[in-house]
């Protein structure tokens, strides 16, 4: 387990490294101007010298600045990021409770008139952008039932925020509806090729009942390929969060790259790119620790 | 289902590229007069905010966004089974670079680098079509390495040694007709995805240019004036973006169960 | 110049129409400014009280970031100078007079000043800071030596954002306070009364000498000579800016010296600034008003709206509606009804103190003889559909442009004449069809693209400078995220393409466009819309900044013009002054030098029970005469 | 004694949406308290959905239409789903064939042994474990306090089905419904296996229904026998008079289908022609008539019912079989080491005398052959260990001739076939095929070579292109080789269909549409279209039916007299193997400790092993003391990453001494017959009774002649 644990986290750190050239790579892509107020005074020399300079500078949490004279992206990055997190958070897991048992009543009864509904609902929230679902969201449930606030909270300290049940709602519950539908799916398959197996019908023989079948038995062998989904949908999840916080006005990460982005502000935006993508590749690095903690056979076989 | 899907996919082709044959409309002037017309006579659709015809719009703009989406779909699962099957098939060493290559691409949020990309270069289709590729093989990529990875241990691939073949009949003869059917399925998948990303795109005002037009900025116009009481202006795109999305992806939901079904042919 | 941002109708944007704006000339005259409406269902009483808290929506994607007024170019913008340093920190001068964009004697910290061949004298009313201490001359001499130091030092710096070259304070020799009270400055030329007291003066805010420290209680001497100043000015600008300090403003020993009526109390790391009334605060008092002031930011103007349809707990009590949910107003009537899901706001219009049009590219080696023909500015012109745009997707809130002075809100600088003819060059693509057939050019109107049939420089020939075989295509950028300005550049498309001219046009950020059209290489542009131009700080309708061979105009150039403008510059009287305007004006409208476009009103919602009174064109606001009724 | 279980005339069906599938159609059987039935039948035969039927656990679309199963006077049939549940696990207990999926991978095998205890007995968690504990120690599974927080991958396949055993027993049911619970282990688990449910079945008193296609498992372990076939039973017997006196055709056909039996006689084996009945259409006659030899016009009009002429003893045939099949010979015990040793004088061998190839030497020497797979770990994926494959194995194969490779799982049988075939390389040693070292060639070479070896895998199917058709993949071969004129092969592959019993039309279908032995049919036909002189056989039969086992091993044959051809047949079944070959070599942990020819050694093995190994082959008997006749061997081999020291045998061994472990033996020959043995300690001929391997012609019993 130690082993396989360190191996994978080599990997991480080999993804990191990539990530911050592929972001570099772009950045040399970006009108001259926008790389000074990156790669500061190293512009006119080679790209590894850049580069390396450029990383020198990352791995003593100087990220550039907003602008000249202006705040620096990593003091951006402190207060935009909690943020995101609890919006990340907070649909994930409501996404996780109810894209499990969703996909799981789907595979178990899938001809069920639930699991038809379930299955034609799933498809909708796939198929409907992020912003058409908020919009409309905000103008039933918001405008229109007055229920939860249009906007999420704007509140400095991370406290309020997280006790503003009334605004943070409809932020979360987008995101979270977009990602319960990837997840149901999922789960759904997992479910089903998981109820097809042996040992399932073993739990039968043993005079388990379909309660205990699903969740002692179906559960936890098809949660194994969803964490790994889950792993990888982490980036996804925080794109999405950008469309959500643009439209909530609710200032995280996604919504300060997505102003930066309007700016041409690449500072901003290669600095919290790289942050995603460090991000993401720690969350897929936990993927697979949880993958592991799931799968006994993973933890023995890579031990 | 499979079939529903593919009822719904040529009735969305006609309807979007036979459709303007036959219901004329002008959806290349600009009449303010016209403006926001609830759905009625002349305009079975109504009109939206520039006064176009909504029903021909619809046809116009899904054009577009079957053209993007299928080619942005279909080059995505080209470049992903390449590299894939390359990272699969090399294995060692290079299978390492290049799926890690593949992992850091991954970890980037695709709308992060087209935000970037597409500040850069005008979105014109063709670039949009690169661009949202650009961003989607990686998931191929990964999916067609692991199916690589399998088939090249099936008793069929290593028969061709048996008989004295080389390695590449058996990735041509064997496992690149064997890997289609998962390419397929996910090719079904990059189209919709593709679509959509698309559609995201226009909410950033990175999508297609006018005067060209996709659903997704119709909807995107729509939204806005979501409180204005003009319904028909983003059930019309809606539906339609939602039916093709649906139906690609029940496509390749059926490809997948009868691929699964196929490989349980014992 | 200052960015600010128009309030456009794209929503989910953060980035907004751009309005530039550059100082002036000005002599005041009155005129109808914004009109107050908002007929408001609920049951208010008109008891006015006193107290109570007022939160104020800033424009989308603006938000307070910079609290020091000596503000560099990049954050130079209507929220932090008009909503945020100016509550705090009285600009010597204060324009915005009712809904007039004039001088506002009862605002100012000075009496108007009074000029003597070259020198200026200006005299201070007894104003104190909240530290106790007097307003004095040195506080105003501290910002012109500070200006001196920072402008003159290196060229092309934009350490203040309202610095244009050549003018204020390069153009004054000398600057000495007489008394405590008072100061005299010594001008470089003899220039227009107007023109530097609108333009110039316009920038000075005095400042307290307990800012002239280089360090937390270490004296500076900016205020006693320039030298002194660079200093100053890196501790002053380091406490205004940089990570977290929005959060230091409040209780900071700096910025809580105000002369203003409001006082920084807290400010988050979101740039969420709440101020409270100054009670020391020397200028006009209300009877009754609110003693909290809070400036919340804002990301979109949809996030905005949904805020104000959906108050929550944290309503905005002072917001903006997008244009494109604003139902249109009855015929005749300046404003419309509240959109039905405002329920609890009264809707009043602003329209803005700025001119709206956008270039040609005349330097363009390509396309630059061609926009260089009076006829095809004619024609152009004539394809531009001012009337349709207000009516469409203006939803009626907007004013036709009609020459280089706004009409809306009448001001004594504009052309009686010019302003009873209207707008000359309504839509009507059969004389531009007629103006290009009659020039030399074969017009097609069956899909192809014009071309030039007749080169020469005769009649009924192209003109100079334009090959047989020329064709009228052209490419077109223009700000992303203005909805209204994206409607109307596809109809200009569209009629264009009538007529056989052939436009592609391609959304781009604002600052984009801005920057390509400003400092882009010749070739780099065709036409560029960007928005407005707003006349603040400098706030006479001069043409000096737009069009004397400048970017903002497309490097148009025209001897008469610039002869005309010089004679503005220079009017000693008022009378002069308006005369001279009046020629130009009438002129230039002739001359159709860039492509004029309609003005788009600010929608302003406010809360039913709170008394905002009419707002200025200027964009200033005064919460200090806001008051809740019972 | 009361019955226990009493089925009326079942009928299941499995409604699919095309079609209906009568599954089980009409049965009716009865089991008395402590009694033991097996169920016996080919694939499809109905026997599963029976089993399946009585649980009431039946596939999507499946459900009883008619008749009743009554458990103790309970109709099971009318019973609601709750009231099932609590049947299931504590009055039926249930143990599935395949116990590496049976088990689930993410739950402790303790935490699933206990399931049926705290489903049905309300046991706390302690309790539940302490339970699993017991019957653990029960099943005698070795250390059960650790193995109940263990994971199944933590387990040897014998112990999974152990494991599962223990979760079918742990709440005492009174019938326990074992589907062919040793068909996916090694024989010699499987030995043990069987006489652990014998143990079972006596200490707790429990009824047990043993379905299995293998008529081997159930001779001498149960009491009646139900044989199965198209949804009916056709015979339904005493074990005893079934064995005795086989009276349907279909009985007497799977009897003379098992390589067993065969070599006594000096006929190929008896297979029974064409595929199980179509069981979406009913047809009128007998079911069976179409493949029956002694059908009349008569069978196929009428169906028969199911009754007998003496009490005990019912079929369903309008002709039955007397004993023809030679009368009681099966009732009496057959030692296994008497029918190993049979005589066959077949003239299936002897290349000399074919005239086929120089006798100058043996189509192919292997000396000395080593494989170590590298076992890395840690963070630089060091290699800190090697899995010892195969370890310096040597034998030689003549042309014409069949040398059977036996071991249990894990031996390096497998790998020995793919270094022949060239799938892996060699770390030592040389494979000399005819005249040339194989492990000396290029790349290249190796590849021009590859015409004189072919290769059979065990999963036909997998091993054939599913995207191909067949004409495709039998033509691959030659177009890899460039072998003659495309025009020709057309006729090449028509040709070697109808060799291999496939009709010409065959050519144009996929894979997926034939039957497991069509495919082995098509496997073998590719491996023959390069007319190679060597075909490597790895498991070719051992996932087939017996009777289409039969088929494969007799095609197998005839090719090989017609060709001339060798055979390396690799198998775990020993019966096969003594069928099919004319050497054997017996392979333990990579070595090869016996080898020689085949009468010599299945007369009088010199290993301790290859005893065990025939001790362990189910006796087909209805004896109960036949059956437990012989040692076998118990355990399981250790792992290959750390062979034992010295001889790899002698922790198993029951002879081992000290030496053994210290020092490793050489292969030395054994016997004046050729055989060789790598033993300290061989066993002395005529240790149980056989006669030594010379006299390999007499008699060996006198119930055989």
């Amino acid at each position: 387990m130690t082993a396989f644990l360190a191996r994978r986290m080599l990997q991480a750190i080999a993804v990191v490294i990539l990530v911050t050239l592929i972001v570099f790579t772009l950045l040399e892509l970006a009108p001259g101007p926008d790389r000074a107020a990156v790669v500061g005074t190293a512009a006119h020399s080679q790209f590894l010298v850049q580069y390396l300079s450029w990383l020198g500078q990352v791995l003593h949490g100087n990220l550039g600045v907003v602008s000249a004279g202006g705040e620096s992206v990593a003091a951006l990055l402190a207060t935009s990021l909690p943020r995101t997190l609890i919006l990340v958070g907070f649909s994930t897991l409501i996404a996780l409770a109810v894209a499990i048992p969703a996909g799981i009543f789907q595979a178990a009864r899938p001809s069920s008139v639930t699991g038809h509904g379930l299955r034609v609902l799933t498809y909708v929230f796939y198929s409907m952008p992020a912003f058409v679902l908020g919009s409309v969201l905000i103008l039933f449930l918001g405008v229109g039932a007055r229920w939860f606030g249009a906007e999420g909270p704007q509140y400095a300290g991370l406290g309020q925020v997280i006790t503003d049940w009334r605004d943070l709602t409809l932020p979360v519950l987008t995101l979270a509806l977009g990602t319960i539908a990837i997840f149901a799916r999922y789960m759904r398959s997992a479910a089903a090729d998981s109820l097809d197996e042996e040992y399932v019908e073993a739990a039968r023989a043993r005079g388990a009942d379909e309660r205990r079948v699903l969740l002692r038995h179906v559960l936890r062998n098809s949660l194994v390929p969803v964490v790994t989904l889950l792993g990888l949908s982490i980036p996804q999840i925080l794109g999405g969060a950008l469309v959500v916080e643009s439209l909530f006005n609710f200032p995280g990460v996604g919504f300060q790259i997505w102003q930066a982005a309007q700016n041409h502000n690449v500072p901003v935006i290669l600095g919290f790119t790289l942050v995603f993508g460090v991000g993401a590749a720690i969350g897929s690095l936990l993927a697979d620790i949880a993958y592991a903690l799931l799968d006994p056979r993973v933890r023995y076989a890579r031990a | 289902m499979g079939s529903a899907a593919v009822a719904i996919l040529v009735a969305m082709f006609a309807f979007c590229f036979l459709g303007p044959l036959v219901y004329h409309t002008d959806q290349v002037h600009v009449f303010f007069k016209f403006a926001n017309l609830s759905p009625g006579a002349g305009h079975p659709l109504g009109t939206d905010a520039d006064g176009d015809d909504e029903l021909g719009r619809v046809m116009v703009g899904g054009q577009a966004s079957l053209e993007v989406g299928i080619a942005a779909g279909l080059l995505a699962a080209f470049l992903g089974s390449l590299w894939g099957a390359a990272s699969g098939y090399f294995g060692g060493v290079t299978d390492a670079v290049m799926m890690r290559i593949v992992d850091a691409g991954i970890a980037i949020p695709t709308i992060v680098v087209l935000l970037l990309i597409v500040t850069i270069y005008r979105p014109t289709e063709p670039v949009l079509v690169l661009v949202i590729a650009a961003t989607s093989w990686l998931s191929t990529a990964r999916l067609v390495r692991a199916e690589a990875l399998a088939l090249r241990t099936r008793e069929y691939v290593q028969m061709v040694r048996v008989m004295g073949g080389a390695s590449p009949r058996a990735v041509l003869r064997h496992i690149a007709p064997n890997a289609l059917g998962t390419i397929a399925v996910n090719v079904s998948f990059q189209i919709g995805n593709a679509i959509l990303i698309l559609a995201t795109l226009s909410y950033l005002g990175l999508g297609v240019q006018f005067p060209a037009v996709d659903w997704g900025n119709m909807i995107f116009s729509a939204v806005q004036t979501i409180s204005s009481g003009y319904w028909w202006q983003i059930v019309s795109p809606g539906v339609a973006i939602m039916l093709v999305v649906v139906a690609f992806t029940m496509l390749g939901d059926a490809l997948r169960d009868g691929l699964k079904s196929k490989s349980r042919g014992r | 110049m200052r960015l600010t941002r128009t309030r456009g109708s794209r929503r989910g944007r953060g980035v907004l129409g751009v309005c530039c704006a550059v100082a002036g000339l000005a002599v005041v005259v009155a005129a109808c400014g914004p009109v107050g409406s908002g007929a408001s269902s609920s049951t208010v009483g008109t008891t006015p009280t006193n107290g109570g808290t007022a939160t104020y929506a800033t424009i989308p994607g603006l938000s307070a970031t910079y609290i020091f007024p000596f503000t560099p170019g990049a954050d130079f913008s209507a929220t932090n100078s008009d909503d945020l340093q100016y509550l705090l920190y009285r600009p010597l001068y204060w324009f915005g007079d009712g809904t007039q964009p004039t001088l506002n004697p009862q605002l100012s910290l000075a009496d108007p000043p009074t000029f003597n061949g070259r020198t200026v004298t200006i005299t201070l009313k007894p104003y104190r800071w909240s530290n106790g201490q007097p307003v004095t001359a040195e506080n105003v001499i501290f910002w012109i030596n500070m200006e001196k130091a920072e402008e003159t030092a290196a060229s092309g710096a934009d350490e203040y954002g309202g610095y244009v070259a050549g003018t204020f304070p390069d153009n004054i020799t000398g600057w000495r306070a007489i008394n405590t009270h008072t100061l005299v400055m010594t001008l470089r030329g003899s220039y227009g009364q107007a023109w530097f007291t609108d333009n110039e003066l316009s920038q000075i805010t005095p400042l307290p000498s307990a800012w002239d420290v280089t360090a937390s209680g270490t004296k500076g001497g900016c205020e006693r000579a320039i030298s002194g100043c660079q200093a100053v000015y890196n501790y002053l600008t380091s406490a205004s800016v940089g990570p977290a300090n929005p959060v230091k403003w409040g209780g900071s020993p700096i910025w809580s010296v105000v002369d203003g009526p409001w006082q920084v109390t807290s400010a988050t790391a979101q740039n969420q600034v709440t101020m409270r009334y100054n009670t020391m605060y020397s200028g006009p008092a209300a009877a009754n008003h609110v003693d909290t002031f809070i400036l919340e930011p804002f990301a979109s103007e949809q996030a905005e709206f949904n805020q104000l349809q959906d108050p929550g707990n944290n309503p905005v009590d002072v917001g903006y509606l997008p244009t494109v949910d604003a139902p249109v107003p009855a015929a005749g009537s300046q404003v419309g009804s509240n959109p039905v899901s405002l329920t609890n706001y009264k809707l009043t219009v602003i329209y803005p103190w700025m001119l709206s049009y956008y270039p040609y590219n005349w330097q363009n080696p390509t396309v630059g003889p061609i926009f260089s023909q009076l006829y095809f500015r004619q024609a152009f012109q004539s394809l531009q559909d001012q009337e349709g745009v207000v009516s469409g997707p203006m939803h009626g809130y907007g004013k036709v442009t009609i020459g280089p002075v706004t009409d809306y809100p009448v001001t004594p600088y504009l052309s009686r004449s010019l302003e009873m003819q209207g707008d000359q060059w309504t839509l009507d693509p059969s004389r531009a069809d007629r103006l290009l057939s009659t020039n030399g050019w074969h017009v097609s109107t069956t899909g192809g693209t014009t071309f030039c049939a007749h080169a020469g420089t005769g009649p009924n020939e192209c003109g100079a400078g334009i090959k047989v075989g020329t064709k009228l295509d052209f490419t077109m950028i223009y700000a992303a995220g203005v909805d209204w300005m994206e409607s109307a550049v596809k109809e200009l498309v569209s009629n264009a393409s009538l007529v056989g001219i052939n436009i592609t046009a391609t959304s781009q950020p604002t600052n984009t466009v801005v920057s390509t059209a400003l400092g882009g290489a010749p070739d780099s542009w065709e036409l560029a819309e960007w928005g407005s131009w707003t006349y603040s700080p400098d706030f006479l309708p001069t043409g000096e900044e737009l069009f004397m061979k400048s970017p903002f105009g497309g490097f148009y150039n025209n001897p008469t013009n610039n002869a005309d403008i010089e004679k503005t510059l220079t009017a000693q009287t008022t009378s002069t002054f308006d005369q001279s305007m009046h020629t130009w004006q009438v002129y230039l409208a002739k001359e159709l030098p860039v492509v004029w476009t309609p003005n788009v009103a600010t929608l302003v919602e406010s809360a039913d029970n709170l008394v905002i009174g009419p707002q200025s064109s200027t964009l200033t606001i005064n919460p200090e005469d806001w008051y809740y009724v019972k | 004694m009361a019955d226990l279980l009493t089925i009326t005339d079942l009928h299941t069906e499995i409604r699919l949406s095309g079609a209906t599938v009568r599954a089980v159609n009409g049965i009716s059987l009865s089991l008395a308290e402590g009694e033991c039935l097996g169920l016996v039948g080919e694939s499809g035969c109905g026997k599963t959905m029976t089993a399946r039927s009585i649980l009431r656990l039946l596939p999507p679309g499946g459900m009883i239409t008619s008749g009743a199963i009554e458990l103790d006077g309970t109709d099971l049939v009318q019973l609601p789903e709750e009231l099932m549940q609590q049947i299931r696990g504590s009055d039926i207990g249930t143990i599935f064939q395949d116990p590496s999926t049976a088990l689930n991978p993410t739950m402790t095998v303790g935490t699933q042994i206990a399931e049926s205890v705290v489903v049905h007995k309300g046991a706390d968690k302690q309790a539940a474990l302490a339970r699993a504990i017991d019957v653990l120690r029960l099943v005698r599974m070795p250390e059960p306090e650790r193995v109940v927080g263990q994971y199944p991958h933590e387990l040897s396949g014998g112990m999974r089905q152990r494991s599962l055993i223990a979760a079918a027993i742990a709440c005492e049911p009174r019938l326990l419904i074992a589907d062919e619970p040793t068909t996916a282990l090694d024989v010699t688990i499987q030995r043990e296996i069987l006489e652990l449910l014998d143990e079972l079945r006596r200490d707790l008193g429990m009824a047990v229904i043993l379905v299995t296609h293998d008529l081997g498992v159930i001779g001498g372990r149960t009491d009646k026998v139900a044989v199965m076939y198209g949804g009916r039973i056709v015979e339904y017997a005493a074990t005893r008079s079934v064995f005795a006196t086989p009276r349907h055709p279909y009985t007497e056909a799977l009897f003379d289908a098992l390589p067993e039996l065969a070599v006594k006689g000096s006929r190929a084996l008896y297979s029974i022609p064409g595929r199980p009945p179509d069981m979406r259409t009913e047809s009128a006659g007998c079911s069976f008539a179409a493949r029956c030899r002694y059908a009349q016009d008569w069978c196929s009009a009428h169906a028969p019912e199911l009754d007998g002429d003496h009490p005990g003893h019912s079929y369903a045939c309008f002709f039955p079989v007397s004993s023809v099949f030679g009368g009681g010979q099966a009732a009496a015990a057959i030692p296994v080491s008497a029918w190993l040793s049979g005589h066959d004088p077949s003239p299936r061998r002897s290349p000399a005398a074919d005239g086929n190839g120089s006798s100058s030497g043996p189509l192919l020497r292997v000396t000395g052959l080593v494989k170590d797979y590298p076992v890395t770990a840690g963070l630089l994926r060091r290699k800190v260990a090697a899995v010892s494959a195969v370890a310096d194995v040597s034998f030689e194969l003549a042309a014409g001739e069949t040398l059977g490779l036996v071991g249990e799982s894990g031996c390096g049988k497998t790998t020995v076939a793919r270094l022949l075939v060239g799938l892996e390389q060699a770390d030592a040693g040389s494979i000399d095929f005819a005249g040339t070292d194989l492990t000396q060639l290029s790349t290249r070479q190796r590849r021009a070579q590859a015409t004189g070896i072919q290769l059979m895998f065990q999963d036909a199917f997998a091993s054939l292109d599913p995207m191909m058709r067949v004409r495709s993949i039998l033509r691959e071969p030659l177009l890899i080789q460039k072998a003659g004129r495309r025009r020709s092969h057309r006729r090449q592959v028509n040709r070697i269909l109808d060799e291999v019993g496939l009709p010409a039309d065959a050519a144009d279908r996929f894979a997926r549409e034939f039957s497991g032995g069509q495919r082995q049919r098509l496997a073998l036909a590719r491996a023959l279209i390069q007319r190679p002189a060597l075909i490597v056989a790895d498991e070719p039969v051992s996932a087939l039916d017996v009777s289409v086992q039969a088929q494969i091993l007799n095609l197998m044959r005839k090719l090989q007299r017609q060709y001339g051809l060798s055979y390396l047949f690799i198998s775990h079944d020993l019966s096969v193997i003594r069928y099919m070959a004319d050497s054997i070599g017996v392979m333990y942990l990579g070595k090869l400790v016996e080898v020689g020819p085949a009468e010599a050694i299945c007369a009088a093995p010199g290993h301790p092993y290859t005893r065990g190994l025939i001790d362990a082959v189910p006796v087909v008997t209805a004896d109960p003391e036949a059956a437990q006749f012989g040692g076998g061997l118990s355990g399981e081999p250790p792992a290959a990453t750390d062979p034992p020291s010295g001889c790899r045998f002698h922790p198993r061994c029951p002879l081992a001494q000290e030496i053994c472990a210290r020092q490793e033996p050489q292969l030395q020959p054994h016997s004046a017959a050729g055989q060789f043995v790598a033993c300290h300690f061989p066993l002395e001929e005529a240790v149980s009774s056989p006669p030594p391997a010379g006299a390999a012609d007499l008699p060996a019993a006198p119930s055989l002649s």
